[in-house]
């Protein structure tokens, strides 16, 4: 902060704040109270005029703080878009006169609020600055590809055709993956009836006549450090050599394993070389070109059945719980490769729930259906492998009956398993200092928190989130095919250009040191007072990005440009060293303590509710367009996240008299809707210590409380408030008023 | 209005649903000029409509007031509603694309304070309730509508209402002389995501949603269920405003069927199975649902959804495609009829209200699409070479939940922006 | 307006002396009034109906339909065939459009009729007589001859089966047809819309040889008829018409119900409406006296 | 065994559906079948079939030759085309049950004392017979088609019946005696035939 701070607050009397509130004496407590330098009231400040009165004191001024006096941060952010200054909102349209009553009796309060919150965007002005990106900040284009096959590949061919140089990475000998592994593909075109090529040999020829993508074949990674825009990793071939590259994002496409067929015995698997998974059909498919297919020993197959959702959908010991999505549709195809060699070859698909969706899927299965591939809703309890024959035994589920048919031929529908490496939930990071390569892991990262990317579930390395399928804990890193989520080709390659997309988004951010999605293009960072830190680890631990590692004096290291900006750093410091140039502990913490306390005789409670500013604070505004009442005595914040919440903010509010605090954030736990996954969750288990400050202040448990609240808790975030004002009523006020 | 400022490099985003604003943000995030067309007032689409996702039964507002931040925050958008592409030529890298916006009646001045909405008395459908409630004349289409600004119908243009309502506001923001706009801009590469609309179920004749009132639409219960929705929340049906507790859901409502859509809608197992987790929330054990059906497409890792749901004993499965609904007369409950198709039991059976999981139909305009691409016989537009750099997004594609459609449409963004970078030399 | 020609195929309950005579007498009354020539497809022969399944196999009921197609081309060439039965219209018309969708079988068939001489195209339009009505002249059109409306009769209409599925009327749908309540709309009466047997199966052809199945289904139609208020039921078919009025009394016997409900044709109204008397419009054909169409007809 | 059923059963050994494809009316449709049920569903006799459209579907599949041909549920369909009207795959289901039952017939499977079987090959008899339909000849033909005490009881049980449609002349015993026909009556034989041995010849030449 070069230049001295010059705040202007502006009020505005639009909307009916004129009229309910004296905007005079805000203006007088802006300056008399806050300190202000100018306080100017407009009558409609969102119109051309009022945003002209502030651009004036910018520019003529030297005002570099603004403090907008008038509706939601959320409301008219066209109007109130000022270049190089601090903005703060004070919200008396949406916060003070929406949600209170037009009455003789109410309308002190009211101005109690109006004030307040007058006097809080001032305070929040004082200690907030224009963030400047960090030098940390570095750009480099490169993007490493983890995975040759059909992801993979898709992936790489698509960043060199945006202009990004890719380094792929395979594990084994050659590129393709699964899909090299299969005769063809399930159509992707109308009339999508005809199987089409698998694509492979164009991808490949593609990425070799690329001069953009350098192929690592027979190469795993042994260790991947840094930060997007400026990753390092340790490229290591099966000699056992290793090159050294920097990237500046990471797509992870390493795909998925065969589920182990041995696991079932029952489906006679093992037991005779005619059981077989689509997997091994489709390599008897290749080897055959063309031709028919032969039984391993070379005999003719005159049938086939399928038995879908093999060892899949089941809660059995050892069996996968989830469906594997592309199967139905896999089977269908492997069945076409004998109806189009021979129709006189009887192909049978039992299954119990047939999943062929969308467009193509249904012209799909009708296409099976007309080259005579047969259908049965069944269940299979057993193949019996007595001598060459085989008997699938199986309960018709249309004809209700224990039925069984012979074949030649058995071929089992098992699931995918992705390939995502170490769980880091039961896997720990080897300790600074101690780190080692494990073969285990994919990417082999440095982080503190672990070796490879959080899963999700069932092994996955999915988003949690339905509107942001990218989401991801390690930012930068972008996971996309059947490692993300059960998939067949189609979708993979659809999968594999969304990731490239965040990937050279990841790149271009990074060089400009903006944030990822949610806080997208926030250019603050945290900033880290060395030599207050005790070391004690709460940040490393509590990031929910894995952000912040530590260095060999075990001080933590924030790497920037993999920070979200949510905060929760911030609020875990106990000795309060982390900031953000736009929003700190004084930022929060000025706020409530310029809230003028009234003292006990008044009868004016104050409440303190920090609220989530992703779904708690735009609640509250619904409920303001709602016009829902609540209790005057309330002072809201919105914070960027629970997680940010430090206990200072609390104590300090006790302290200072407020009879009670609400905390707001959003849901936590498996069904998290935390934006910063895990920030509301670990506010939750931090507030649960808040009880020993409460004693030691001795003052009643029920004066802190801590919420869940969703976006669409129009009317229950009210109550929250309106609740507290009550527990107040009930066990009086605080007994530290000054 | 400002101008428009667009050049070859800039990508055209046509529909502001979630696809379609997905797309916007990340090219924009990126770095890329974006203009964001919307025919509707508000941005959102049929996401904005909804009261859960499944399966994890969270709220769509949520992702949309992230979006909208994230709209807020970046000067590469501009967003502009009630705007249709109206003609369409050129080539890769070089289209030059005409908007028409129909008048809104409102300018930037309006603060959504709502006095205009207050002083009109003119009533109608609601459309984003389905008609299910009624709205002012003058009226912001929800409350998480995006722009945050009050549109006035043109159906009270040039009565009364409408010079009331420009009485009412203090800040000069009702303009009734405001016509309609063309504009013709030149962009590189065109992202189509307008979306899809309910199939109409006054098509399929046998379950009488032409004639009987209890039987609905899955889209409508959705704002049935939603409690800021016209009812409240509160599942009332139509024919006498009773609760109902025994709801069927009936499956593949116009999908999958050669007399409607062919395609399978994707979507509508996972929507019904989620709506029988709305009829338990509200009434515990009282309530029941029911679920005809042919194949449940719980897809992949969301399985788990359906095992859960199968798990409740007052959810109800059976395999059978409904042949008809009759009235009952008396008690006004629609009476089912058909075979269970696993063992061969007929039934004939009475529920409170029938939800019709309706298909989705494509919004590309068929047949008379702008310029050449390749649109397949279910409507969707299929990528294609001949298409050139006209990228369909979410469910302009295919049947798509609204994660597929998201995933699709951040695929799309990265197709339009190798087209400009390419047309801007950047591509290295 | 000029007169209308069609190429006619009565079929052999149309003929002197069978269950559908009376329909034939309305028609041609009714045809009479609004200047329609029927030019009858020379030696016509039974189309199976669609119970001739069993004794005649695919290609031999096609030929026995193509017979009849080959004959109209012959006698009435550019003339659309026009039948008054539900079940003649469908199998002559399923036969034509099978003819032409499938190659194989118009040679195979034309093979067949080759055998006499005979040779089909299949390329005029099939037709029914409610088609003609409403297509060619149009509920107005049909309006402007009513002499008598027929006031204050509260009438069923029963569409039944064949004239409706799988082809029916244009525009209309198959599980809630309006052409009929329009028709009597428009010849003056009052149309039960609610009447929810409308499309309902009247047993047909098995009325024969499963009556107590196909009666049980009657007295459901005739059942919501009464219940919806109807006191007269009209019907396009004559299967329909002789399954629902004649088992009136076996039904009231077993049931223990007292129906005694008249049904008419369509025609039938049309003729009385457009002042006919009831000899022309068949009524005498009744087993159930249609009194207050006869009251209307004396006037 | 009839001759035609033994050489059909030598000929399809363990593929019903591919025999059902080749000599089955319309039989070709059976494997587009989705086992939806609406066909069930939609059957106004629905009650009394034993067998369902949608699950003969799946017994032709799973191969259940006899059940299915000695199945009387096929000779249920009144012709009233709802599952047609309704199947969302399209299949021609009246006339694949016709096919059935006629096929059934024909080999001689079909169940002897089944009364639609009876009648409907007596209607058609009658109306091969002269090219037209001899209601009074067909009425009568029908009452004793179950012997001739049956008969006599079924005639008395249906007296009133005959005699209200004599009296409002829509039955004529001028029928007993010649009545309606075509005259060209040998040719339509001819055709008939022809038509015959086409068919039969085409079943013939089909290779499973």
């Amino acid at each position: 902060m070069a230049d001295e701070i010059k705040i202007g607050a502006y009020i505005c009397q639009g909307c009916g704040i004129g009229d309910r509130v004296d905007t005079a004496q805000m203006a007088q407590v802006a300056q008399r109270d806050a300190k202000a330098s100018i306080a100017r009231e407009h009558e409609f400040l969102c119109n051309a005029e009022g945003v002209k009165m502030i651009q004036d004191d910018i520019d003529n001024e030297g005002v570099n703080r603004v403090a907008i006096v008038a509706c939601s941060r959320r409301a008219k952010t066209e109007a109130f878009n000022f270049q190089n200054v601090a903005i703060t909102r004070g919200n008396i349209r949406e916060g003070v006169i929406w949600v209170r009553p037009d009455t003789d009796e109410a309308r002190e309060t009211t101005q109690d609020m109006a004030d307040d919150y007058t006097r809080m965007a001032v305070a929040e002005c004082k200690y907030i600055g224009v963030p400047d990106n960090s030098e940390e900040a570095q750009y480099n284009r490169t993007i490493m590809v983890v995975g040759g096959g059909i992801s993979g590949m898709t992936a790489a061919t698509e960043a060199a055709k945006a202009g990004y140089p890719v380094h792929l990475i395979e594990k084994t000998g050659a590129l393709g993956g699964a899909a090299a592994k299969s005769w063809k593909r399930i159509p992707q075109k109308s009339p999508y009836r005809d199987l089409e090529d698998t694509g492979v040999a164009e991808l490949i020829s593609e990425i070799e006549a690329s001069d953009k993508i350098t192929v690592h074949l027979n190469s795993t990674l042994t260790k991947t450090s840094g930060a997007p825009g400026r990753f390092s990793a340790d490229i290591t071939t099966e000699s056992g050599s290793t090159t050294t590259e920097n990237f500046g994002a990471i797509i992870q496409a390493s795909g998925y394993s065969e589920y182990d067929a041995n696991q079932l015995p029952e489906l006679g698997y093992g037991k005779s070389p005619n059981v077989v998974t689509q997997a091994e059909l489709d390599a008897m498919a290749l080897e055959a070109n063309g031709g028919p297919i032969k039984t391993k020993d070379g005999k003719d197959i005159n049938s086939v059945a399928f038995v879908q959702c093999a060892g899949q959908r089941s809660e059995k010991e050892g069996h996968l719980s989830y469906c594997s999505g592309h199967c139905c549709m896999s089977s269908v195809k492997q069945a076409m490769y004998f109806k189009d060699q021979n129709p006189a070859v009887d192909t049978n698909v039992i299954y119990t729930d047939l999943r062929m969706p969308g467009a193509g899927g249904e012209d799909f299965y009708r296409g099976g259906q007309e080259k005579g591939v047969t259908f049965t809703k069944g269940s299979v309890s057993e193949v019996v492998t007595s001598g060459s024959e085989l008997e699938v035994k199986f309960k018709d589920l249309i004809l209700n009956e224990d039925t069984s048919e012979k074949v030649d031929l058995v071929v089992l529908a098992t699931g995918q398993v992705a390939n995502s490496g170490l769980n880091i939930d039961e896997v720990g990071q080897d300790e600074p200092g101690e780190w080692q390569s494990n073969p285990e892991s994919i990417l082999n990262l440095s982080y503190r928190q672990g070796k490879d990317m959080p899963q999700l579930t069932k092994g996955f390395n999915d988003s949690h989130f339905i509107c942001f399928p990218y989401e991801t804990r390690r930012t930068g890193i972008y996971a996309c095919g059947p490692v993300r989520r059960p998939m067949d080709m189609q979708q993979a390659i659809e999968d594999a250009a969304g990731a490239t997309m965040k990937a050279i988004q990841a790149v271009e951010n990074a060089g400009k040191g903006r944030a990822a999605h949610p806080r997208a293009g926030d250019l603050s960072y945290p900033i880290f007072r060395r030599e207050g830190c005790t070391q004690c680890k709460r940040c490393t631990v509590e990031c929910p990005f894995g952000a912040i590692d530590e260095d060999e004096q075990r001080f933590p290291q924030f790497n920037e440009a993999r920070c979200r900006r949510c905060g929760t750093c911030m609020g875990a410091c106990p000795v309060r060293v982390i900031s953000f140039e736009n929003y700190s502990v004084d930022s929060v913490g000025q706020q409530l303590k310029i809230v003028d306390i009234p003292d006990e005789f008044e009868e004016k409670p104050r409440i303190l509710a920090l609220a989530c500013e992703n779904d708690a604070y735009p609640a509250l505004d619904m409920a303001a367009m709602n016009k829902v009442e609540y209790s005057a005595f309330v002072r809201i914040i919105p914070i960027r996240c629970l997680g940010s919440t430090n206990l200072i903010w609390i104590t300090d509010a006790l302290n200072s008299g407020y009879d009670g605090v609400v905390l707001m954030g959003c849901q936590k736990g498996e069904n998290y809707q935390c934006h910063f996954v895990r920030g509301s969750e670990i506010a939750h288990v931090r507030m649960s210590k808040v009880d020993d400050t409460l004693q030691s202040l001795s003052l009643e448990p029920e004066r802190v409380s801590v919420h869940e609240v969703a976006i669409t808790d129009i009317e229950r975030a009210p109550q929250i408030i309106n609740e507290m004002a009550e527990t107040i009523e009930n066990i009086g006020m605080s007994p530290f008023k000054f | 209005m400002a101008d428009i400022i667009a050049t070859n490099e800039t990508i055209l985003v046509v529909g502001g649903g979630i696809s379609g604003m997905t797309a916007a943000l990340e090219a924009a995030e990126y770095g890329k000029q974006i203009i964001l067309v919307e025919k509707n007032p508000s941005v959102g689409g049929r996401v904005s409509q909804l009261y859960k996702y499944f399966p994890k039964l969270c709220h769509p507002t949520c992702g949309q007031e992230i979006n909208q931040r994230r709209i807020k925050a970046n000067p590469n958008i501009r967003m502009m509603t009630m705007t249709e592409v109206t003609s369409v030529s050129g080539e890769e890298g070089n289209y030059s694309v005409t908007l028409t916006s129909q008048p809104r009646y409102v300018n930037e001045n309006c603060t959504a304070c709502g006095d205009c909405g207050d002083v009109v008395e003119a009533e109608f459908d609601d459309d984003y309730n389905y008609g299910l409630g009624k709205r002012k004349g003058v009226y912001l289409p929800h409350k998480m509508a995006y722009p945050q600004r009050y549109v006035l119908d043109p159906q009270i243009v040039g009565t009364p209402d409408a010079t009331k309502a420009a009485e009412a506001c203090k800040y000069g923001a009702i303009d009734l002389d405001m016509q309609e706009e063309t504009n013709t801009i030149t962009v590189g590469a065109i992202i189509w995501a307008t979306g899809w609309k309910p199939y109409d179920a006054n098509k399929i004749q046998p379950y009488g949603y032409d004639r009987i009132q209890n039987v609905i639409t899955s889209v409508e219960f959705e704002r049935l269920s939603d409690p800021h929705g016209p009812t409240g929340g509160k599942i009332l049906r139509p024919s006498d405003g009773k609760e109902a507790k025994d709801i069927a859901f009936i499956q593949c409502a116009g999908s999958r069927d050669q007399n409607y859509l062919k395609h399978c809608s994707r979507i509508c197992c996972m929507a019904s199975l989620k709506q029988t987790t709305y009829v338990r929330e509200r009434y515990g054990d009282e309530g029941k649902a029911s679920i005809y059906y042919i194949d449940i497409r719980a897809i992949d890792r969301i399985d788990d959804f359906y095992q859960k749901v199968q798990a409740d004993e007052n959810v109800h499965f059976i395999k059978s495609k409904v042949a008809n609904i009759v009235e009952d007369k008396a008690s006004g409950n629609p009476v089912l009829r058909g075979v269970d198709t696993e063992g061969y039991n007929r039934y004939e059976n009475p529920h409170e209200l029938v939800v019709l999981a309706v298909g989705m139909e494509p919004s590309v305009p068929a047949g008379d699409f702008p310029v050449t691409v390749k649109v397949n016989e279910h409507g969707f537009i299929e990528q294609d070479e001949s298409n050139g750099a006209i990228f369909a997004a979410g469910c302009s594609a295919d049947a798509l939940d609204v994660n597929r459609a998201v995933q699709s449409a951040t695929a799309s963004a990265l197709r339009a922006i190798q087209v400009v970078n390419r047309v801007a030399g950047t591509e290295g | 307006m000029a007169k209308k020609e069609y190429s006619f195929y009565p079929g052999c309950s149309s003929q002197k002396g069978a269950s559908g005579s009376n329909y034939q007498v309305s028609v041609d009354a009714m045809c009479d009034v609004l200047d329609i020539q029927l030019n009858d497809i020379p030696d016509w022969n039974c189309c199976s109906a669609s119970i001739g399944y069993a004794g005649g196999g695919e290609l031999p009921r096609l030929a026995l339909s193509a017979r009849n197609l080959a004959l109209s081309e012959e006698a009435n060439p550019g003339q659309d065939v026009v039948a008054t039965c539900a079940a003649c219209w469908l199998a002559t018309r399923e036969t034509k459009d099978r003819l032409l969708d499938n190659g194989g079988l118009m040679k195979e068939t034309n093979e067949a009729l080759s055998a006499a001489g005979l040779k089909v195209e299949a390329n005029q339009n099939v037709r029914h007589m409610v088609e003609v009505l409403i297509e060619d002249f149009g509920y107005e059109g049909l309006g402007q001859h009513v002499k008598k409306p027929l006031e204050g009769i509260k009438i069923a209409g029963y569409v039944g089966c064949q004239t409706n599925r799988p082809f029916g009327i244009d525009g209309e749908s198959f599980e809630n047809p309006m052409y009929l309540d329009k028709l009597v709309e428009t010849m003056g009466a009052e149309p039960i819309t609610n009447y929810d047997k409308k499309v309902s199966c009247c047993g047909g052809a098995l009325a024969f040889s499963e009556p107590e199945k196909s009666q049980a289904l009657i007295k459901d139609i005739i059942e919501s008829a009464y219940d919806s208020g109807a006191e007269m039921i009209a019907t396009p078919c004559p299967v329909c018409q002789m399954n629902v009025e004649v088992y009136q009394d076996q039904i009231n016997a077993k049931y223990k119900t007292k129906f005694d409900i008249p049904v008419v044709y369509y025609s039938q109204l049309m003729s009385v409406a457009y002042g006919k008397s009831g000899k022309e419009a068949g009524l005498d054909g009744q087993v159930i006296r249609a009194k207050k169409l006869e009251e209307i007809a004396s006037k | 065994m009839s001759n035609l059923n033994q050489a059909m059963v030598e000929k399809y050994r363990n593929s019903f559906l591919q025999e059902v494809q080749a000599n089955v009316e319309e039989g070709d449709w059976v494997k587009m079948c989705m086992q939806c049920g609406v066909c069930a569903g939609s059957c106004p006799m629905g009650p009394y079939w034993e067998h369902p459209p949608q699950e003969i579907f799946m017994m032709i599949r799973a191969g259940k030759r006899e059940e299915v041909l000695s199945s009387d549920s096929m000779w249920m369909c009144t012709s009233c085309y709802n599952c047609i009207a309704r199947c969302p795959r399209g299949l021609p289901i009246t006339h694949i049950m016709h096919g059935l039952a006629h096929y059934a017939d024909r080999l001689g499977l079909a169940p002897k004392e089944q009364p639609t079987r009876k009648f409907a090959n007596k209607f058609w008899d009658n109306l091969t017979k002269k090219g037209r339909v001899n209601e009074l000849k067909l009425g009568l033909a029908l009452y004793f088609m179950n012997g001739f005490f049956e008969g006599i009881k079924v005639a008395l049980a249906n007296q009133k019946l005959g005699l209200n449609m004599l009296k409002a002349k829509r039955m004529s015993i001028a029928e007993m005696f010649g009545g309606h026909g075509v005259k060209d009556s040998n040719g339509l034989h001819a055709i008939l035939k022809k038509a015959r041995e086409i068919e039969l010849a085409k079943a013939d030449e089909f290779k499973g």
